[in-house]
């Protein structure tokens, strides 16, 4: 948050400079992904198998799915908070639609019109009555847990023959749904960000809202685009989770996703102050989060020193980071 | 096909409780008595379904013999049964039912809320203002609750002032929730706690506010449990005690069985509490009792 | 003339703003015709910034007033509409989004575009095509974090370009420009009138107010003074209009020491940062004012901050009063006397949300504190109080946020930090950017007595008549070294000439 | 967190009204807290009894001494995550000492300085190794967690005769400690903020850190200083809470104390990028917070609906508070 002055007054370096280093802060995190993955494959050769990394792939889905709203909204120098609460929400939704006769099918864009809502509501709060995100967003957090426990009564809502189970569990060409589906959220979230102009404005907000609003760009409308979408996405996630659990619980599923989904996003390179990311760093992001995770328990580490591996390494890596692109850049 | 049990993976609703520790320990050394060199793995999903599956999913990958599944959900675990089964893993539930599990050894919580309430019905004289400090819903304390409730019900003169205030379980949490109840009831009579850390909780709001006109019971046998009873001056009178460790180590012994390719005559076991007060305390182990 | 251009393109009548208590504008009323330049005059806070403000929809005005642009009413409070209206302006605050490219950032809220998707192609090549009208020699794909203040009005400037307005505001364009960009702006200026494009222009330079203005009007106080056709135009007549009275003795330069050179305070030897600034030395004697000249982007500010430790050095040395010297942070700069002034002050100098007292006081603050970091409020009020009416600072109270002061105003608290620390070298980068002509007359006093009183000063400066009028010497860089010296001699002022000839490299090295 | 043009431009007033204003500004949400208090009382009028009060009172002590840490950070621009699991690690060195024969008094000292420790270390890598402060303390809520974890061997320690029981039991003067430790913070960390030179610095560092590097504050010993602080209260919380339960399990205690001392930072009118802000807001917004948890139990709402609601007033007191200062503000 502090490195407001940081940026602004950046290294300076020659264009060809510049550019490579822009090129090089886009890979972000790649090389320490890289390195933690092979420091778990000599310890255990399973890692790299097919079959594991496909799961790794797939446990990350859902939290690269939240990230990716979530960067949205942290590049207007915004935060959601209440992602994983909507997850929630929405995968009640899901499965609750599901279990209706005929219309099961319905379940998933019902659980993602739930999460557009509910992000539309933050939207509106922080974009037209002006409340700082954070608050309004923590207000969600609780607000939309109480109701995910209403919708099933507080207990956990059940259906074992799912009609889009296929999206949690099927695979398409080997590949499971997760990953194709969060890939192609990446994918879509990257062309959106740079290929078109509400991209561009999503940026100019984070960087100087008020130049923003000067130039004529309508600054709550940008806003609202991003909660929205967060909200989206976090519906898709609770859809996605419905789809692999088969089940939704109204209180734990989803606690303390937005943690994660945060993680992924600053661990990929993207500032809290707004203005500066990308979306592949986020991806980039989730994957460590899930290998650190996965690797860990393959490396048969209890989980107490998972803990306090796993605190250290996201340390560790964004200082290597920080030093890896300090070369010729000045304090 | 008999196997060798090799890699025992655990998963469990939260480490951190003393409770899951001892089940740990009992897995552990029942692994241990079988195959020296095994190899456990115990995480925690922190009541995350998500979390669960994906852990069972690593589990998977990693190659176990037996998953030792403490269920975060009861019902939901079940695809995630059926595809560690279907990778060739025995998974044997322990504390809570896991749907298909190969074997489930649990304590019967109904009974144990059952006996505890009945405790609290005996010294009240079957009338009074009661009190159900509620947890986090899952399966175990479900049953907890429903089995006092079914009790109570029996008794008309019984008067249910609150059962909807979720204590989290925690000492923290059964402080702050009865520091108001008891601020809200001028007189109660009796109070069931969910488990042993909430009952604690509460009995230390009512010393600081002076309240001694009601009796506790709870669920567990934990021991800081047992320094309350040893103590003599406390509120709480009664817990109806689990064994985590005899209970998850049985949980493991069924499951080399099976994996053996013995088929265990009951695939699941309830265990029975065994109800604690100051007077019997003397014979009770404890969960950290060395064995 | 008048008689030509019957109906005004834009009429802003009994124009009337607060801010809270504060009346910025008192129903000023201003209009201007197609193909005009019409300069805005003022003294800091006259409410010049306020007024265009209102004009780009910015700030609301208060009820009463009303605009028209041919003729016609429009909203006010509006950017949007107000840029539909033809109407663009350049803010003297600068606004830009410095994690963009210069061309995202000259198409901002008007990209151009196919079915909401941008065409980056056909943007960079008109951002090009703008850049290249003003002589801009960055790339249009640059960040703009990257650019120095300079670049950065240019780019301001081209955005006001990219659309097709036919108001444009000024707002202080040149403030960090040298006489090159300056003269390429002025050029295009003058291509805008002959389009019939009315240009509002503000400034408080002297002379590209003669050079340009078909008609200048005078803001007091948030008021309206009156408004001057070219041919009525003379420095004395702005002043007292501005001011309020005569200011003589623009210029003071009395601390010129008499005969042989004083000794030499600070010595740089070497200085280099491994990219912008290259193997620069020069030796900075007690009571003189050397300043620094050189184009936008020369790297005279990057010195600067490598003398002040600011940034890290790869090479170079500095001597103090004859002793070697390590400087490897602002703090160890100002322990041993040397302080600078930013040329950034949004950016770098000022803590808007603090108060003025305590943005004077910053620098001393452990100085005035007891043992236990105690802070001596009394004597901290009482010095800002002394500040604020040593060098006339505007403002309602010390205890109000510098952030709600104009511009200039701003600048000399920041001024008024600088000289509580009492240093023995002055760093002043740009020392008089966007103040008027009497704060600027009192702040060359001010450098006089500093030099009078042997303290060293070196000045970094764009204006070339202030460097003339102020400095004994001045060394000019390009590309980040200092390719020569030119110096006052006998009575002969230093020659402007010179300086642009060395600048840009006109003249063989 | 976007906030920053907006107040940078915030309106100018005459010194009377600039003083008034101030004046109204740090009282900040003392309205809705007095609105709530007002409210809970009509639906049940135990609320408002001598009792009642210190319990609300006593129930916020240990988030407002979090809090108190967190004003410090948040005022640099910073965030601290980790004060949670420094709770349960401090907690347990206070437990853990307490059962040493002879020395068990220590355990208070032991804890601060443990969490003095922590903060210290999360210090240290926010301002010389410059690394952004969510990932520094994000890594260390996870990594101090499994301290904590590591430190009972992942059980409840707990000591029913604790030495030091009085300060989360006690009365002095019919006033908890609790109650009075929470109160000194306060008043400490508002002496330190205003009448020192080290406060100011806080302030100026979070309002614009690289003018105040080339001021000559030293920047990274604020930083420092702030996350020790930040550090140290925690550690004190850590004991306190051992003191009021008599017990502390590595796992379970804290979850989650970091969301709600942001939570009465934010609501108490602190600024996120830094710089503006101030501590009597804290301590108001620690004490919405807990008449909200105390006020719905003794309203005899369930639990669930106890999470709408309080999501619900915490967006509408915000709101609520905004558009009370907004008179005589420009949109
Ligand atoms: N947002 C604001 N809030 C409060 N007061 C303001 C605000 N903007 C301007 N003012 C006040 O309005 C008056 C006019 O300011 P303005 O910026 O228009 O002056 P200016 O003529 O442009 O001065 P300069 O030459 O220094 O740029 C000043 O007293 C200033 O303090
Ligand atoms: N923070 C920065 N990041 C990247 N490049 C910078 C930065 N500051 C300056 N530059 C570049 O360094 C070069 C020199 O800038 P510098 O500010 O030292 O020049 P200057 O002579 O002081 O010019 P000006 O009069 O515009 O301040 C410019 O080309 C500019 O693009
Ligand atoms: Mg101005
Ligand atoms: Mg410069």
């Amino acid at each position: 948050m502090s490195d407001r002055a940081t940026t602004s007054t950046a290294p300076i370096a020659s264009l060809r400079q510049a550019r490579f280093q822009t090129a090089f802060a886009a890979l972000g995190m790649l090389p320490i992904l890289v390195l933690l993955a092979v420091g778990f494959q000599l310890i255990n050769p399973r890692f790299m198998t097919d079959t594991n990394l496909l799961i790794v792939m797939q446990q990350s889905s859902i939290n690269i799915v939240l990230a990716a709203g979530m960067t949205f909204v942290i590049l207007t120098g915004g935060i959601d908070l209440s992602v994983g609460s909507v997850l929630a929400a929405s995968a009640m939704v899901a499965v609750i639609v599901s279990l209706m006769p005929d219309i099961g099918m319905l379940g998933v864009p019902a659980a993602i019109l739930v999460g557009l809502c509910f992000g539309l509501v933050n939207g509106v709060l922080v974009a037209y009555v002006k409340l700082p995100p954070f608050i309004v967003t923590l207000g969600s957090l609780t607000a939309v847990r109480g109701i995910a426990r209403l919708l099933g009564n507080d207990t956990t809502v059940f259906n074992s023959s799912l009609p889009f189970d296929f999206l949690g569990n099927g695979t398409f060409l080997e590949i499971p749904w997760l990953v194709i589906i969060a890939l192609s959220v990446v994918i879509i979230s990257w062309l959106v960000l740079t290929r078109t102009v509400l991209g561009t404005w999503i940026y100019a907000v984070g960087g100087n809202a008020e130049a923003a609003r000067l130039t004529g760009i309508k600054v709550p409308l940008v806003l609202l685009f991003v909660y929205g979408v967060s909200g989206l996405l976090a519906g898709l996630g609770g859809a996605l989770s419905a789809a692999r659990l088969y089940a939704a619980n109204g209180l734990q599923l989803g606690q303390s996703y937005e943690l994660d989904a945060i993680a992924a996003v600053i661990l990929g390179g993207t500032s809290f102050v707004g203005g500066v990311g990308s979306i592949w760093g986020t991806l980039v992001g989730g994957l460590i989060i899930a290998v650190l995770s996965n690797g860990l328990i393959l490396a048969g580490i209890s989980d107490i020193w998972q803990y306090i591996i796993k605190g250290l390494v996201i340390i560790v890596a964004v200082a290597l980071d920080r030093y890896r692109l300090q070369a010729g850049a000045r304090t | 096909s008999a196997k060798e049990l090799n890699k025992v993976g655990i998963s469990v609703g939260l480490l951190g409780n003393p409770f899951f520790v001892a089940t740990i320990k009992g897995i552990e050394d029942a692994a241990k008595k079988i195959n020296p060199k095994v190899q456990v793995t115990s995480v925690s999903a922190d009541y995350d379904l998500n979390k669960q599956v994906s852990q069972v999913d690593n589990f998977i990958a990693a190659g176990v013999d037996v998953i030792m599944l403490n269920a975060v959900d009861a019902k939901a675990i079940a695809p995630a049964v059926k595809k560690a089964q279907a990778a060739g893993i025995v998974v044997a539930a322990f504390d809570v039912s896991a749907p298909g599990a190969d074997v489930t050894v649990m304590t019967n919580n109904v009974k144990a809320g059952e006996e505890a309430c009945q405790y609290l019905v005996e010294r009240t004289g079957g009338k009074g203002n009661y009190i159900i400090l509620n947890g986090p819903a899952s399966s175990s304390i479900l049953d907890r609750v429903q089995g006092c409730k079914k009790l109570l019900s029996k008794y008309p003169d019984i008067k249910i002032l609150s059962d909807d205030q979720n204590a989290e379980g925690s000492r923290d949490g059964g402080l702050k929730v009865f520091q108001a109840l008891l601020t809200r009831f001028d007189k109660i009579d009796a109070v069931f706690a969910i488990n042993d850390p909430t009952a604690i909780g509460a009995q230390l709001a009512a010393r600081q506010l002076n309240r001694k006109e009601f009796i506790i019971t709870a669920v567990d046998g934990a021991p800081d449990i047992e320094k309350e009873f040893a103590s003599g001056k406390s509120l709480i009178k009664a817990s109806a005690s689990q064994d985590p460790y005899v209970m998850a180590g049985q949980s493991l012994n069924m499951a080399a069985e099976v994996l053996a390719g013995k088929k265990p005559a009951e695939s699941t076991v309830l265990l029975d509490p065994k109800l604690i007060t100051a007077e019997n305390l003397k014979d009770y182990k404890g969960w950290t009792a060395a064995r | 003339m008048l008689s030509a251009k019957p109906t005004p393109m834009l009429d802003m009548r009994d124009i009337s703003k607060t801010f809270g208590p504060v009346q910025a504008l008192k129903s000023v009323s201003l209009t201007v015709f197609p193909g005009e330049l019409h300069a805005l005059m003022g003294e800091n806070g006259a409410g010049k910034s306020t007024l265009m403000k209102v004009l780009s929809g910015a700030c609301r005005p208060d009820p009463g007033g009303e605009i028209l642009i041919d003729g016609k009413p429009v909203v006010t409070g509006d950017p949007i509409r107000a840029r539909a209206n033809g109407v663009a302006v350049i803010y003297q605050e600068l606004s830009l989004a410095p994690n963009l490219t210069v061309a995202q950032n000259i198409f901002l809220g008007n990209e151009p575009r196919r079915f909401g998707i941008v065409d980056a192609g056909k943007m960079v090549a008109r951002a090009e095509a703008i850049l290249e009208r003003l002589g801009v020699s960055f790339s249009p794909r640059t960040k703009v974090a990257r650019l120095s203040l300079g670049e950065r009005q240019l780019v301001e400037i081209a955005r006001a370009l990219s659309t097709d307005a036919r108001i444009i505001v000024l707002d202080e364009p040149t403030t960090s420009l040298t006489s090159r960009e300056t003269d390429r702006l002025f050029e295009v200026v003058v291509g805008l009138k002959a389009q019939g494009i009315a240009i509002i222009y503000i400034s408080h330079r002297m002379d590209e107010v003669y050079e340009l203005a078909d008609r200048v009007s005078v803001l007091r106080d948030g008021g309206y003074v009156g408004t001057l056709e070219r041919s009525e135009l003379s420095a004395s007549a702005l002043v007292s209009m501005m001011v309020g009275r005569d200011l003589s003795a623009f210029y003071k330069k009395e601390h010129r020491p008499p005969g042989a050179r004083r000794p030499v305070a600070l010595t740089v030897r070497g200085m280099s940062d491994g990219v912008l600034v290259r193997d620069c030395s020069f030796d900075l004697h007690e009571g003189e004012v050397l300043a620094l000249s050189g184009l936008v982007g020369s790297g005279r500010t990057e010195l600067a901050r490598l003398i002040f430790g600011a940034d890290r050095k790869t090479a170079g040395s500095l001597e103090l009063d004859g002793k070697p010297i390590d400087i490897s942070s602002p703090a160890a700069a100002l322990n041993a006397g040397i302080t600078y002034l930013t040329e950034d002050r949004k950016e770098l100098g000022l803590f808007l949300d603090m108060s003025v007292a305590d943005n004077v006081n910053m620098g001393v603050l452990s100085r005035d504190a007891n043992r236990f970091g105690w802070r001596n409020y009394a004597v901290g009020d009482r010095r800002a109080a002394q500040a604020v009416s040593n060098l006339s600072i505007r403002t309602k109270s010390t205890k109000v946020n510098v952030g709600s002061l104009s511009g200039g105003n701003q600048q000399k608290v920041l001024l008024a930090r600088l000289l509580e620390t009492k240093p023995k070298i002055v760093i002043l980068d740009e020392p008089t950017r966007g103040v008027d002509v009497g704060a600027k007359s009192e702040i060359y006093r001010i450098i006089d007595d500093l030099a009078k009183s042997g303290i060293a000063i070196l000045m970094i400066s764009s204006e070339l008549p202030e460097v003339v009028g102020v400095a004994d010497r001045a060394l000019v860089m390009r590309d980040g070294a200092i390719v020569g010296e030119v110096a006052a001699r006998e009575c002969k002022p230093i020659s402007q000439e010179a300086i642009m000839e060395l600048a840009t490299g006109a003249s063989a090295t």
